[in-house]
């Protein structure tokens, strides 16, 4: 097991006014889960679910409220910034914005060659063999890219370059948040393709961060769902997609259109409303509200239950 | 209370907070060289020794013996009002005194009645003030907000790329263009008065004498005017092209509205907290101005009272004169939060929430 | 006769490093109650394809020709003045994309909605927030919110307003432009629910514009496939996405991932181009694992039973 | 609004500065100025200038209040230049008694349309025992011959300013109006008498003759003299009341000009960005403490508190510098900076940074503060002008170090002399013309830069 993540909460204070109160914004809220070596996860989730929060707690972006988070079996849920240190380079993100991602007055080769300095990584030349390497395996040509700059590339090659960052380190877990939202939908499949070739090659462990459904069958092992900071549902991903067990996989499935022109003939069955306020949320199951199976019971907040092999749901009526 | 009160009260409160650390930092600034205590001590020994002399009691005490009395009753004074405590003390007592503007006498000057009061002095000027750079800035204003939307309108014109080209003609300030405004109208022409308020003497009708007000007004608001003019007009204009590439303006635009309405309900109205913002930053500038414009046109008000404190180093006069005009800036820093509050919803829902 | 039928529309403009092709020559009609989709990938042009229809152009604009025929008449030779008041938003509004910039943020949303009613109808300010209201109920939106501002509503009940605003004058054509790219996807799916539901209440007509080729099959009876600034291909919908013909549009299908069956899907090779400086000939050649010699050679439209493409490869089979 | 665009270099910055005239004519102007800086702190005595510029003595054979030279060019009447009646040899040397009597004639020509301003004769005097005696004769051009006198000359230099020798001009006048005949209703000035002709009230141009008789007792006594006939012109920029040449203050006052403008706004700014990325970055209480200090720095008023410092510690330009500085560095520009370092603070790389775990003060100061240098720079260029004439704007109030020459400092001489209501408009116009010109290189400058770095800005 690389990761287990136990209870683990985010709580955001918000204050308003100058000597107002202080509000919380349970960004995510008791979320528990493990994940091998080399396996990759699907995280899905509407934005403001809490999907990127947890993804940046795991990396310890931001401190934890509550809860425990283990990595390859050391407790890191309190080191400090300096004690981290180890587990930045055993760690990789990759984020949505590729234009945003990269220092813009860095030209990719000191883009690159940054973690290694900040992590005291090999000599000047070491380092250059290191940055020509790994452009080399995301498919950049080094003489080509290595001293241009950010703005010079297009999108799909800079999250090359992201991913390239990501992975320099060799890092055991990867975490992608959204890395193709911004694409057009021609260049997402040359970047999840990407994913995958490194994740075989170097045996490392992903979280890819989406809202999509539909591009994570390609990918993943196994799809985690969360709705407004509970993780509702997880399953492996053919499962998943077979047997959606809570009313809200249900409602993401259903709201995700194929091409077929036989849609426009049709309606989708989906819930009406948003999701609620993550600093007033709903009592017991955040999605009563919007749920047409809701009863009373759903008041109190629902345990997760394994309804087949490692298939888990957080909803009272899930069979 | 209703909350928006709330709010402001409490706004006005942190103002006054804000206003007292800057006047103790003044009073700290004017104090470090041991100008005020002297002063203060001078002035106690000054109306003893007036007390002593005009006091028949004391008609037949020799000179040596006056000099012993006064020097002891002096001293007696001196303690009672405290001047023998460590400064920190004194400090505050001090900031009190100038937050209630109880500013106490100068030390040269007198007022244009006469008075040694400096809050008399300070009274005497402050309209003046007001009345010449409130102008200044509302006339600076509405040239620079309608001089701006109009060549708005016309983007890349001749008339555009000229106010672009002169826009640099404000680098230099109003009080130097004054000095060439005097001597064009007052040297050359012969056409304008160089300075001062009024005529002299002043005419004794109202209507004359603000006529003659009026005339003498005319060059320190060319002055500014003059100024600020090209860059006004210049950065208005460029502000309101930047407002007119929001997405509501091109869809005010779709919807067939007409180009006055686009203009005013569509970029005017959603613009105007930064153009009071604006507004008010160039009213507390022109505040910090007066000094060297009042100068210049020799314009009675409390800049130049602040100038001829400075030449007489009257430290009382110096010291009230900027606890004013930190009053000024903070009132009108308040007045802009207000406003703020009144044109913008999502201020006001704020407002309303804070609490 | 067709509603709308634009015929070698052109719309350049000028930027410091050049001209840009945005709107290259397109030509397509549409019926009353029909929607055309017009999908292509960032940069393609097809956000200033729907505002040269309704001539929203940038400042900097170039060149702005061609014919553009609402019922019959040629709008683009309206003078500013009565283009204004007889066709925006009279006869063609128009759903912006990213709903908190496209609404007003100091004016209150019924204002906003009940707006074009006060200057195309000539309605007093009270009787058009009224019928504001009732339109405003229609899209699903309770009637309490007609007096909020916009930052006080969720992205997706904004997206109800600018429908909302987009119907007020039951004008003959709705562009749609990415009407929900910045929701979520039940959101969206309520959002095209709702656009459904007009179509079929109102007999709208629309234009919809997307990057999103699923999305686009869920209000499109045709398709049209855009690409450095033409339209390339212009098919109904059945024929489209059962025999897309245009090697751009079959790469473009093949990259989407499938959520229900099971397929393999490829990315396209290269990148878009710069409309700054198209390829001669077919602009899709360089990316083309089909391309000819004859591709050099701009192609023309070639029409097979209805459905039109522009590539070589069909010539002669008209 | 974001803060840059992404494509922005510096590099890339000074190329599309190249492409707008106004900034090239601003960058043409400013490069003159430094050039002028550097050859006046390299080839004058710059760092006496503040000394000599106080020092009357220095400039006694410059006239007084002169016109510039090329004022010449644009006026058909013809003002005097200096003309230097220089010693040269004896010639005669004869006993007069126990004296000896040494003889001097110089002629020079004289071809002005005006009397010139004033005629001094300075004398460098050693003697033994008895004090030189020296007399004055004059011829002009149409043969009349004046005496102007016999002078002791004492020890040392001395100097004898004819000019002001009532005396000899009543006694001059009087003989005029003898050989005309008839009175001249005002009093003559010695210029009048010694230059004009009298039956046509013009100038009379052509050789004057000067003759000195140096009367001394021994033969090593040693008298040197020269006499100058001051004219109303002089120079580039012509002089003050003090006869001080003005190009050479307004050379002087350059490398200050610039030094303070762009002294100031330069920390002004930097400070300013550093205290803002500060604020900005952590958050929490710092931010707070620094802007509740912002705040207070707004009450203060500005001007009145530079104004009052320098008032009670007198102090000199650097240290105003100094205090300009601390009383701007938290100025209204904290808040707009802060603005976009939190804008910036928020863009996924610096995020990505602390995922590979590079340190808060790298980020800072490696990621945040180089993103915000370019769009700082059109503000920092547009302030300086506002210091140069803050600077200019503290002298016109008195309140100059009086140990430097400044632009400002000879604007406020002039105008509290009066020079706009005498006439001396060259004394405000050239200070002046120095002044605008900075000034509006800098906005030249600064408002192509503003359009460069603003994206917004530039097809506007």
């Amino acid at each position: 097991m690389l990761l287990k993540v136990e209870n683990l909460s985010k709580f955001f204070p918000i204050k308003k006014g100058i000597f107002g109160k202080t509000y919380y914004v349970r960004a995510v809220e008791n979320v528990t889960f493990e994940i091998d070596k080399g396996e990759s996860i699907s995280l899905v989730g509407e934005s403001g679910s809490g999907k990127t929060t947890l993804g940046k707690t795991i990396l310890r972006l931001y401190d934890p409220t509550s809860g425990k988070i283990e990595f390859d079996g050391k407790d890191i849920t309190h080191l400090t910034e300096k004690e981290l240190k180890w587990y930045r380079r055993e760690t990789g993100l990759v984020q949505q914005n590729p234009f945003g991602s990269m220092v813009p007055h860095f030209t990719i080769f000191k883009i690159l060659e940054e973690p290694l300095i900040v992590n005291k990584i090999g000599t000047r030349e070491e380092r250059r063999e290191i940055v020509y390497n790994i452009l080399r395996e995301v498919q950049l040509s080094p003489e080509e890219f290595a001293f241009k700059y950010p703005h010079m590339l297009s999108g799909g090659q800079l999250q090359r370059v992201a991913i390239a960052r990501a992975i320099i380190m060799n890092p055991k877990l990867v975490i992608a948040d959204e890395p193709v939202s911004m694409l057009d939908a021609s260049v997402r499949v040359e970047i999840l393709n990407l994913f995958e070739e490194i994740q075989e090659k170097h045996h490392m462990s992903i979280i890819y961060i989406t809202h999509d459904l539909s591009t994570t069958r390609y990918f993943s092992d196994r799809i985690f769902i969360m709705y407004a900071g509970h993780l509702v549902e997880r399953a492996p991903t053919k499962e998943l997609l077979r047997n959606p067990a809570h009313p809200y996989t249900k409602a993401l499935l259903e709201a995700i259109p194929d091409p077929d022109p036989s849609n426009r003939f049709k309606f989708r069955e989906v819930p009406p409303g948003e999701p609620p306020s993550l600093v007033n949320p709903p009592k017991g199951c955040r999605f009563k509200p919007r749920c047409p199976i809701a009863t009373d019971k759903c008041d109190e907040e629902p345990p997760e239950v394994e309804i087949s092999p490692g298939h888990f749901v957080k909803c009272w009526y899930a069979q | 209370m209703p909350p928006v009160v709330k709010v402001l009260v409490k706004r006005a409160l942190i103002l006054f907070v804000i206003v007292l650390i800057a006047t103790y930092i003044t009073i700290l600034v004017a104090n470090v060289g041991g100008y005020i205590d002297d002063l203060k001590k001078k002035e106690i020994e000054f109306q003893v020794a007036q007390a002593v002399q005009n006091n028949p009691q004391y008609k037949d005490l020799s000179p040596a013996e006056k000099t012993a009395l006064i020097k002891k009753l002096a001293q007696v004074e001196i303690k009672r009002q405290g001047l023998d405590q460590p400064f920190i003390i004194r400090s505050f007592r001090y900031l009190w005194d100038a937050i209630t503007l109880d500013l106490g006498r100068a030390e040269k000057m007198t007022s244009d009645s006469g008075s040694r009061s400096v809050r008399i002095i300070i009274l005497e000027r402050l309209p003046q003030t007001i009345l010449l750079f409130t102008t200044a800035t509302v006339i600076n204003f509405f040239i620079g907000l309608f001089g701006g939307l109009s060549l708005s309108r016309k983007f890349g014109s001749f008339l555009d790329k000229l106010v672009i080209y002169l826009s640099p003609t404000s680098a230099i300030p109003g009080w130097f263009y004054g000095i060439f405004l005097i001597m064009i109208f007052y040297t050359w022409l012969h056409v304008l008065p160089p300075g001062g308020l009024v005529d002299y003497p002043p005419p004794p009708d109202p209507v004359g004498y603000v006529l003659s007000v009026l005339k003498h007004m005319i060059l320190p608001l060319l002055s500014w005017v003059v100024s600020s003019f090209f860059i006004g007009i210049y950065s208005n204009r460029t502000f309101f092209l930047l407002y007119s590439t929001e997405d509501y303006v091109e869809v005010a635009k779709a919807k067939g509205l007409p180009p006055r309405q686009i203009e005013r309900r569509y970029i005017l109205r959603p613009a105007l907290p930064p153009i009071i913002t604006q507004f008010a930053f160039a009213v507390v500038f022109s505040w910090s101005g007066a000094i060297i414009t009042e100068t210049v046109f020799n314009w009675p008000g409390l800049g130049l009272a602040y100038y001829q404190a400075i030449n007489l180093v009257d430290v009382p006069v110096i010291v009230g004169i900027t606890v004013v005009f930190g009053y000024l800036i903070a009132a009108t820093v308040f007045i802009l939060e207000i406003l703020y509050g009144l044109v913008d919803p999502r201020i006001k829902a704020g407002m309303g929430e804070a609490l | 006769m067709a509603l709308l039928k634009v015929e070698d529309l052109v719309m350049y403009y000028r930027t410091r490093k050049g001209t840009v092709k945005a709107v290259d020559h397109v030509s397509f009609e549409i019926e009353k109650g029909e929607t055309l989709a017009i999908v292509g990938e960032s940069g393609c042009g097809k956000s200033s394809l729907s505002r040269a229809i309704i001539r929203l152009l940038p400042r900097n604009v170039e060149t702005y020709e061609g014919k553009v025929f609402l019922n019959g008449t040629n709008i683009m030779e309206l003078s500013e003045e009565r283009f204004r008041k007889e066709v925006r938003w009279r006869k063609i509004s128009m759903v912006f994309q990213g709903a908190l910039n496209a609404l007003n943020p100091v004016l209150k949303v019924g204002e906003q909605v009940a707006e074009p009613l006060v200057i195309h109808m000539g309605m007093g300010k009270k009787e058009a927030l009224k019928e504001a209201r009732e339109m405003i109920k229609q899209v699903g939106i309770a009637e309490a919110f007609v007096d909020r501002y916009p930052f006080e509503l969720s992205g997706g009940m904004r997206q109800r307003i600018v429908i909302a605003m987009a119907l007020i004058t039951d004008p003959d054509l709705v562009i749609l432009d990415e009407p929900t790219s910045a929701l979520d996807v039940i959101t969206q799916a309520n959002v095209m629910n709702l656009l459904k539901r007009l179509k079929k209440e109102r007999d709208l007509t629309y234009i919809f514009i997307t990057h999103d080729i699923a999305l686009a099959s869920e209000l499109a009876d045709k398709m049209a496939t855009m690409y450095a600034g033409q339209i390339i291909e212009l098919a109904d919908s059945e024929s489209y996405f059962g025999k897309p013909l245009h090697p751009y549009t079959q790469k473009l299908l093949g990259s989407v991932p499938t959520l229900r069956e099971d397929k393999e899907i490829a990315p396209i090779p290269g990148t878009p181009p710069n409309l700054l400086n198209p390829p001669v000939g077919c602009r899709f050649r360089p990316r083309c694992d089909q391309a000819m010699e004859i591709c050099e050679k701009e192609p023309p439209m070639f029409s097979l039973d209805g459905h039109r493409v522009k590539c070589w490869l069909y010539r002669g089979e008209e | 609004m974001s803060v840059v665009s992404e494509e922005l270099s510096l590099k890339g910055v000074v190329r599309e500065l190249l492409s707008y005239k106004s900034a090239i004519l601003g960058l043409i102007i400013l490069a003159g100025l430094i050039i002028l800086s550097i050859y006046a702190v390299l080839f004058t005595p710059f760092a006496k200038s503040g000394a000599l510029w106080n020092d009357q003595q220095v400039w006694l054979k410059y006239p007084r209040t002169a016109a510039p030279a090329w004022t010449n060019i644009f006026s058909s009447k013809k003002l005097p230049e200096n003309v230097y009646v220089n010693m040269g040899k004896p010639v005669n040397v004869s006993k007069e008694g126990t004296r000896i009597k040494r003889t001097y004639v110089s002629k020079f020509s004289y071809n002005y349309d005006d009397t010139p301003s004033e005629i001094i004769f300075f004398f460098n005097t050693s003697y033994e025992k008895l004090r030189p005696k020296v007399s004055i004769y004059w011829m002009k051009p149409d043969g009349e011959n004046l005496s102007l006198g016999t002078y002791r000359i004492r020890k040392g230099g001395t100097s004898i300013y004819l000019s002001n020798n009532l005396r000899l001009i009543s006694d001059l006048q009087e003989k005029i109006e003898e050989e005309l005949g008839k009175k001249i209703n005002k009093s003559l000035t010695l210029e009048d008498i010694l230059f004009r002709d009298f039956k046509t009230g013009g100038i009379l141009k052509g050789t004057y003759t000067v003759r000195l008789d140096v009367l001394v007792k021994n033969e090593t006594d040693r008298v040197e003299w020269q006499g100058i006939v001051y004219g109303k012109v002089y120079g580039l920029a012509g002089t003050d009341d003090k006869r001080r040449p003005l190009h050479l203050g307004l050379l002087w006052g350059a490398p200050i000009a610039l030094a303070f403008g762009l002294v100031a706004s330069l920390s002004i700014t930097f400070i300013q960005l550093i205290i803002s990325a500060i604020s900005g970055y952590y958050g929490g209480r710092v931010d707070s403490v620094i802007q509740r200090l912002t705040e207070i720095y707004m009450i203060l008023p500005f001007l009145p508190m530079l104004v009052l410092v320098q008032l009670l510690y007198g102090m000199n330009l650097w240290r105003l510098l100094l205090l300009l500085i601390v009383l701007s560095i938290f100025g209204t520009s904290v808040k707009t900076y802060r603005v976009w370092v939190m804008q910036l603070k928020s863009y996924p790389y610096v995020e990505a940074a602390k995922a590979y775990g590079a340190s808060n003060m790298r980020i800072i100061f490696l990621y945040i503060l180089p993103r915000l240098i370019p769009p700082t720079i059109p503000s920092l260029v547009l302030a300086v002008p506002g210091y140069v004439f803050l600077e200019a704007a503290l002298a016109f109030l008195g309140l100059s170090d009086v140990n430097i020459v400044t632009w400002g400092r000879i604007v406020e001489e002039a105008f509290s002399e009066g020079a706009l209501y005498k006439g001396y408009y060259h004394w405000v116009l050239m200070p002046s013309l120095m002044l605008v010109i900075t000034a509006i290189s800098f906005a030249l400058i600064g408002i192509a830069l503003d359009r460069i770095v603003n994206p917004k800005l530039k097809e506007m």
